[in-house]
């Protein structure tokens, strides 16, 4: 079992509040808002899935919605 | 004739305006109308509510403890107040945000879509007047017509919102 | 007069207007914002003095300083800052200045929250500065009465030449109703006038002194009896509402949005049959209690309010020896409940 | 710290909560500070927070911490102000605790205005900034911005103070720096340290958050330039 | 006990030191100058920490940071200076925090002068601040009482989680006259311990906070139903002293320095036949509310105090009903006169 | 002015007091000046000033008079205040007043200590100097002796701030030209003037009159130089 | 036995110094005693005076406004105490500073030049202690001897002063 | 009637409070304390009749006791 740890954004939709922020601080453009509206009436900011894991996003979010995560994956 | 009304939603669903815009109606309508707002501990994003009261003979306390009625823009704040509904009140809930499974109970609920329905009118802010429209129609407490009137008074000095919001009434009852 | 519709803390604004306000100051803190926001529009609007002060401290002592040019200020604020002005208002009944403070009233002890009080009936109409003042202290229970009572309070603060406090709560300064406004167009009165005590330059007159410390063995007494001859004075003012008080054998008693669940559990009890009335204290000082023992003789009291206990007591000393006062309240924003008042009516009624 | 909080949409608040947490784990000093909450905003900050935590009086944090850190000179004792709190009603404390050089550090976030509150004007509301209290715009009736890290940098009492942001990664990086800073410089016992943080309040200033962040770059940082003012380290 | 020869003001010092005071905040007022002063001293000589604040605001305020830490803590102030700390106070017993306030009445309102009253007395008892709290309030009348109230004042404020108010005067403050004061060596306890309550860092623990905003519906309203229970609780430290009362017709009922008027007119009564009786609250909040309405059965009250009448509000709520209370005061430094006692004695005696 | 006054021999209040009176008189404004006494020591200025005055509650003549002077703007307002009663409890109202450019006249007389009280500690009390709550000399933990218009002057509020002394008759010239020009600051209606006059005390410093005017002299002007610090006329 | 005694002169003359020295004495006396001081509005400039009372029973008020003896460092402070002395009661007066009238009086009046004894002494500063030592001998309320003993407890810490106040303290008694 | 006007140093025994300023700025020596008290206690200042006039007397007097008088000599 050859594991390997890759980097991940993971944004926590139902903290967010679609303020933007990390959407105009993206160097990759790997952030947008989704359609759907979270449980708070916000339309949550999802990461497209590629990047270069700079970590701006979670710098400037206010809301503890974004981490920068180990994720397993085989 | 006196009823007990709740409105609750988010902050900037326009609960307080809906509110106000019923008293206005009902001070239209010769009845006798007090309105109270609260707002939660949060800032912008928090909850609010208002409480109004119409009636035909004069109000003590504006403050209740038991609704009639309940208009609810988003999920949270019908959680906190169906509960104090009446045995036979009428619940109205914006479908659009959420919808309350049909468990038994033993008010009455109405949905309404009333984001949608506001959206297709110009503006998701106006989902506020929709549920108005509806309830207009539902509880028949005060005249479309008289709150149609009441509109510019409510949105004084904001003529730009009147024909919009005049829309989404429209809309909601309606619907 | 018209009808309209109106938020409390506005009707605080615009009857402070009829009643002539010359100069507000204040500093924001919920419940009342919209009085110092709303404030802060209609009097620039009108051309008179606005100033958002640094502090509840700063603000009471530029009421002070506006009063002593004989002009009419005004400061509001809530519990908390209420609690910062004791010194000032203290000051203000020393040097015999009329000036109007208005305190929405929110929960405490502390931060508390933000919600309709009755907490701070004691620091009104006891006394939460140091010394033996008074405070002419009004006691509004609709969005009209606010406004009628804004209005009148600067004539009496001048009349009797004293800081006139009005005590209502947030339930009272948030809620919207239709309340009776004049129609009249504001008093615009730019002159300085002379009252004999006012500083304003001791042109053509001699200088005058305005001050509250008197070292002189028996200056500070000689004070403290004419401003207790002034309370004295002060009792015509007195002032309550009562109705189905005739045949009562039980009375309830509150002030303010105490009053209006009173009203409430009073139309109810007598539909049930009980023989209740209702009385509400406008005027929290001077107390009504020449009317209250006066009742006394024929029914026992039930008083309601939004603390612990504090306007019982004067209820307690005004009655006559063998009345029955009992109390029921709830604090900081517990709102008494219309049930619980009829559960004791039933009982103190059986 | 995973929590959802309070604040509005774009609030800076949270961007500071969250740098003061890594700062205070980054020091290891999370079991060793008392933090004084202010009353604002942030009221709340105790929510998010896992040290000791109370709350002060409008205004009053710093003579609350000046006391904690007397009796208790081991511990690292930090206020978190707002302008309203710390630079309005708070202003004489401030300025004693300052200058009696109480070994406290002091986190002063600037939204100039008074948010709690609904927005009305602050000490450090900029000229013509239209708020609740001046809807025609701030003017010289009504007093000039004032600026705390200019005023108090010229009291022998202090020794670290510097203005930052957090409108951009770069400055929030920097605010981070100045936080981890101004802490050591109380774990060094030196003295008093304040760092400035201009914060967006885009409900306050009725602008979306976006306009916000513009905002704080052109209109806050001309007022309020952004830098050390006094460095004794 | 060694019998020493000591200022009122002194007594205060002596007494908190040998309480056990930790830290002292203060700001300098007449009449009680020599507090800070002697503390400024003693404390730094003892190795405790001593500040001198910028107001009496910033001193409350140090209070509340120091009972945080749970450490003894005490300020020091007069009439105009107390009247400041209200908000501080509120906050106080809206946090349950211990700390122990000394108020050296001067007379009032406003800048008033420099001489003992007792023009306090509502704001102490009743609440000068905002909410429904009370303050355990201890009236010294020699210089001995004060230091052994001050002594013992910590205990209680930490029994009870909340401030404890000794209220003297101008008088008391200044006299001097022998004093019984503890020989036991000081107790120096550099420990933080821990309450279970106190912020000391949460090394070991879950983390703490201390507030006073309770925006939960009920939340607040919570607080206050358990500082009613605490209130409740402190009855049991009521505490007065009687004399003559057995047999008396009529009781003379004061505290603090009026006490010891009363003490001189009640003997010279006695001597020219009259049956009158002496009582001295020594605690004033919980007041002997109880061990009055007793008396009353049998005597009637005259209640002299220095001010308009103020503690007399709360003899008449205790005593019972067909019991005759009358009322001699002097306020703001005027000291009620013997024969003027002796007089009113006659008449309600006669 | 021929008045029997209660302050102490060799107290400076009187110098001051005089020159006011002069300064008043001179500039014909003795019908048009409020004047605001402050409580200390010159808490009895009424009884010598031939003109309207009030007592302020200690440390707020800057908030009474700011109000004053908005109602009736062509009246002379002016504050006469110690160090304890505007660098202590009354700090802020005094920042706020000079930074609102409020145009008042502010006459600060710092004699180093609290005289009225007895000679406790000020915020303009010099280090090392022994004071009743000082015992054994201000010391770093007692915090910085606060200088007034080098803080004053930071800010855009105020126009004219000059600190002087009466420990000589040429200072003692000076400072009347100081009043004179403060008072003219503000009939020119130009904004906030403040003068800060260094006074005797020897009570308080425990000090016989002639030692007290070497104090000033030598350790306070060490400590306070004197000064123009602002000068926007 | 109770005397009400009051103490006046200028703030520097030792008044309230004279004071605590009676109660000391008292004290070693085994009497009840009690002091009580008050300054004027002055600064130090002002008059300033002190109620001692020394009793064998205990004290109640230490404020009265009639005094059995009343010894009187300065003129004005004469004018404004004598009227409450009562009749049949002793007034010692300062009379190096003045000396009023021999008019027909209710009270004794002792003159001592005091503050020439104190300057023979060597400080004009202990005219205060003068007037104690003549105020033993003449109401024998206090023994000399218990109050020599008494002034190291009142002047603790200001060694250098004792002997110079033994000795006006003796001058004063034997004037 | 030939008058002729002479200036003069009032003191005023009364209000002085002998803080002896006034002597010690006097460039020509004319002032010295009194042997006798005033009805305060205090030695006052007295002029010894001859000066420059200079007025530096009055500035510097706290207590209102020197004046430069006119005097009417014939
Ligand atoms: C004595 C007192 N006055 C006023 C208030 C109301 N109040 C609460 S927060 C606040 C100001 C908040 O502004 P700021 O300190 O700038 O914090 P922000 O909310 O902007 O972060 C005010 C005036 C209060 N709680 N107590
Ligand atoms: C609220 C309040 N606190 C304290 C006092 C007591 N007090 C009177 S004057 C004074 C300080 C005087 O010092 P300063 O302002 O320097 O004037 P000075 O007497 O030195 O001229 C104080 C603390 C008071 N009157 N009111
Ligand atoms: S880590 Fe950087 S590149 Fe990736 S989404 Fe966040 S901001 Fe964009
Ligand atoms: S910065 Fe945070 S809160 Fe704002 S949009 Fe991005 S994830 Fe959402
Ligand atoms: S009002 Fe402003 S400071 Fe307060 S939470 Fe909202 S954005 Fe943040
Ligand atoms: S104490 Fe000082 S300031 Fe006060 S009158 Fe005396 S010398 Fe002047
Ligand atoms: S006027 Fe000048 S020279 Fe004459 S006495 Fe006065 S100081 Fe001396
Ligand atoms: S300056 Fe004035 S008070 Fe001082 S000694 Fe000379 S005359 Fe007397
Ligand atoms: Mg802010
Ligand atoms: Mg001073």
């Amino acid at each position: 079992m050859n594991q390997q740890r890759k980097k991940h954004v993971k944004i926590t939709a139902e903290y967010c509040k679609a303020c933007g922020y990390c959407i105009k601080v993206c160097p990759d453009n790997a952030l947008e808002f989704e359609r759907k509206f979270n449980s708070s009436g916000y339309h949550p900011v999802k990461w497209k899935g590629k990047c270069r894991m700079c970590g701006l996003c979670y710098t400037v979010c206010p809301d503890f919605a974004v981490e920068i995560d180990d994720q397993e994956t085989s | 004739m006196k009823k007990e009304i709740i409105i609750s939603g988010f902050g900037g669903q326009g609960v307080m305006l809906a509110g106000t815009l019923l008293c206005y109606a009902g001070m239209r309508a010769s009845k006798e109308v007090t309105f109270f707002p609260s707002y939660g501990a949060e800032m912008r994003g928090g909850t609010a509510n208002c409480k109004v009261i119409i009636s035909d003979s004069p109000i003590g306390s504006p403050v209740f403890s038991e609704a009639d009625i309940l208009i609810s823009l988003n999920c949270p704040s019908f959680e906190k107040f169906y509960p104090s509904v009446k045995d036979g009140g009428i619940v109205f809930v914006n479908s659009s945000l959420f919808s309350p499974p049909a468990e038994e109970r033993s008010f009455e609920m109405v949905k309404i879509p009333a984001n949608n329905i506001a959206e297709e009118c110009g503006t998701v802010l106006a989902a506020n007047i929709v549920m108005i429209g509806s309830f207009a129609k539902k509880t028949g407490i005060l005249d479309p017509e008289t709150i149609l009137q009441s509109i510019p008074e409510a949105l004084e000095g904001k003529e730009k919102l009147w024909d919009i919001n005049k829309k989404a009434l429209s809309a909601g009852f309606n619907a | 007069m018209t009808k309209k519709l109106l938020k409390g803390n506005y009707a605080v604004v615009e009857g402070a207007l009829q009643g002539g306000i010359d100069a507000y100051f204040g500093y924001p803190i919920t419940p009342q914002n919209e009085i110092t926001e709303y404030m802060s529009q209609r009097m620039r609007a009108e051309d008179r003095v606005f100033l958002q002060a640094e502090s509840e401290l700063a603000a009471i002592n530029m009421v002070f300083g506006a009063a002593l040019t004989g002009k009419r200020t005004m400061t509001t604020s809530s519990s908390p800052g209420i609690s910062l002005m004791q010194e000032g208002i203290s000051y203000l009944a020393g040097c015999e200045l009329p000036a109007v403070i208005v305190n929405v009233q929110r929960g405490g002890p502390g931060l508390g929250n933000i919600d309709g009080a009755q907490g701070d009936y004691f620091q009104s109409v006891k006394g939460g500065g140091h010394g033996d003042y008074r405070l002419l202290t009004l006691a509004p229970s609709s969005v009209g009465e606010t406004y009628s009572m804004c209005r009148d309070s600067f004539d009496l603060a001048f009349k009797y030449r004293c800081p006139v406090l009005i005590l209502t709560d947030g339930v009272i300064g948030q809620m919207i109703e239709p309340a009776e406004v004049d129609d009249t167009p504001l008093k615009k009165d730019k002159k300085v006038k002379d009252y004999g005590w006012n500083l304003t330059g001791c042109l053509g007159r001699e200088r005058r002194v305005v001050r509250s410390l008197y070292m002189k063995e028996g200056a500070l007494e000689k004070l403290n009896l004419r401003l207790a001859e002034r309370y004295e004075a002060m009792k015509k003012e007195t002032d309550w509402e009562e109705s189905d008080t005739e045949d009562a054998s039980l009375i309830l008693v509150g002030y303010g949005t105490s009053a209006r669940i009173n009203y409430d559990a009073a139309r109810r009890a007598r539909e049930k049959g009980m023989k209740v009335g209702y009385f509400r204290p406008k005027t929290l000082y001077p107390f009504p209690s020449e009317r209250l023992k006066e009742l006394s003789g024929k029914a026992n009291f039930l008083v309601v309010e939004m603390s612990m206990g504090q306007m019982v007591e004067d209820v307690r000393l005004a009655v006559s020896k063998d009345t029955h006062v009992e109390f029921y309240g709830r604090p900081a924003g517990g709102i008494p409940e219309t049930d619980k008042i009829l559960e004791i009516c039933k009982k103190m009624t059986a | 710290m995973k929590i959802r909080h309070h604040y509005c949409t774009g609030c800076g608040h949270g961007i500071i909560h969250r740098l003061l947490c890594e700062v205070i784990d980054e020091l290891e000093i999370r079991e060793k500070i008392i933090a004084i909450a202010p009353v604002g905003c942030a009221v709340f900050g105790y929510f998010y927070w896992n040290f000791d935590t109370a709350e002060a009086a409008h205004g009053r944090p710093p003579a609350v911490a000046a006391a904690i850190k007397r009796i208790l000179p081991d511990r690292i004792v930090m206020t978190y102000q707002g302008d309203g709190d710390l630079a309005a009603i708070g202003g004489n404390e401030m300025l004693h605790a300052a200058n009696r050089g109480d070994n406290i550090t002091v986190v002063f976030v600037n939204n100039a205005c008074y948010g709690m509150t609904g927005g009305q004007m602050a000490p450090t509301t900029v000229m013509n900034q239209i708020t609740t209290t001046t809807p025609y715009g701030r003017n010289i009736e009504d007093g000039y911005p004032i600026k705390v890290c200019e005023l108090l940098k010229e009291l022998e009492g202090t020794v670290y103070i510097e203005r930052t942001s957090v409108d951009s990664p770069a400055n929030i990086i920097k605010s981070k720096k100045a936080l981890k800073k101004a802490l050591n410089c109380q774990i060094e016992g030196k003295g008093f340290s304040l760092v400035e943080i201009l914060s967006m309040c885009p409900v306050g200033w009725r602008l979306n958050p976006q306009q916000s962040l513009e905002w704080v770059n052109k209109s806050m940082k001309k007022q309020f330039p952004l830098g050390v003012f006094k460095d004794r380290l």
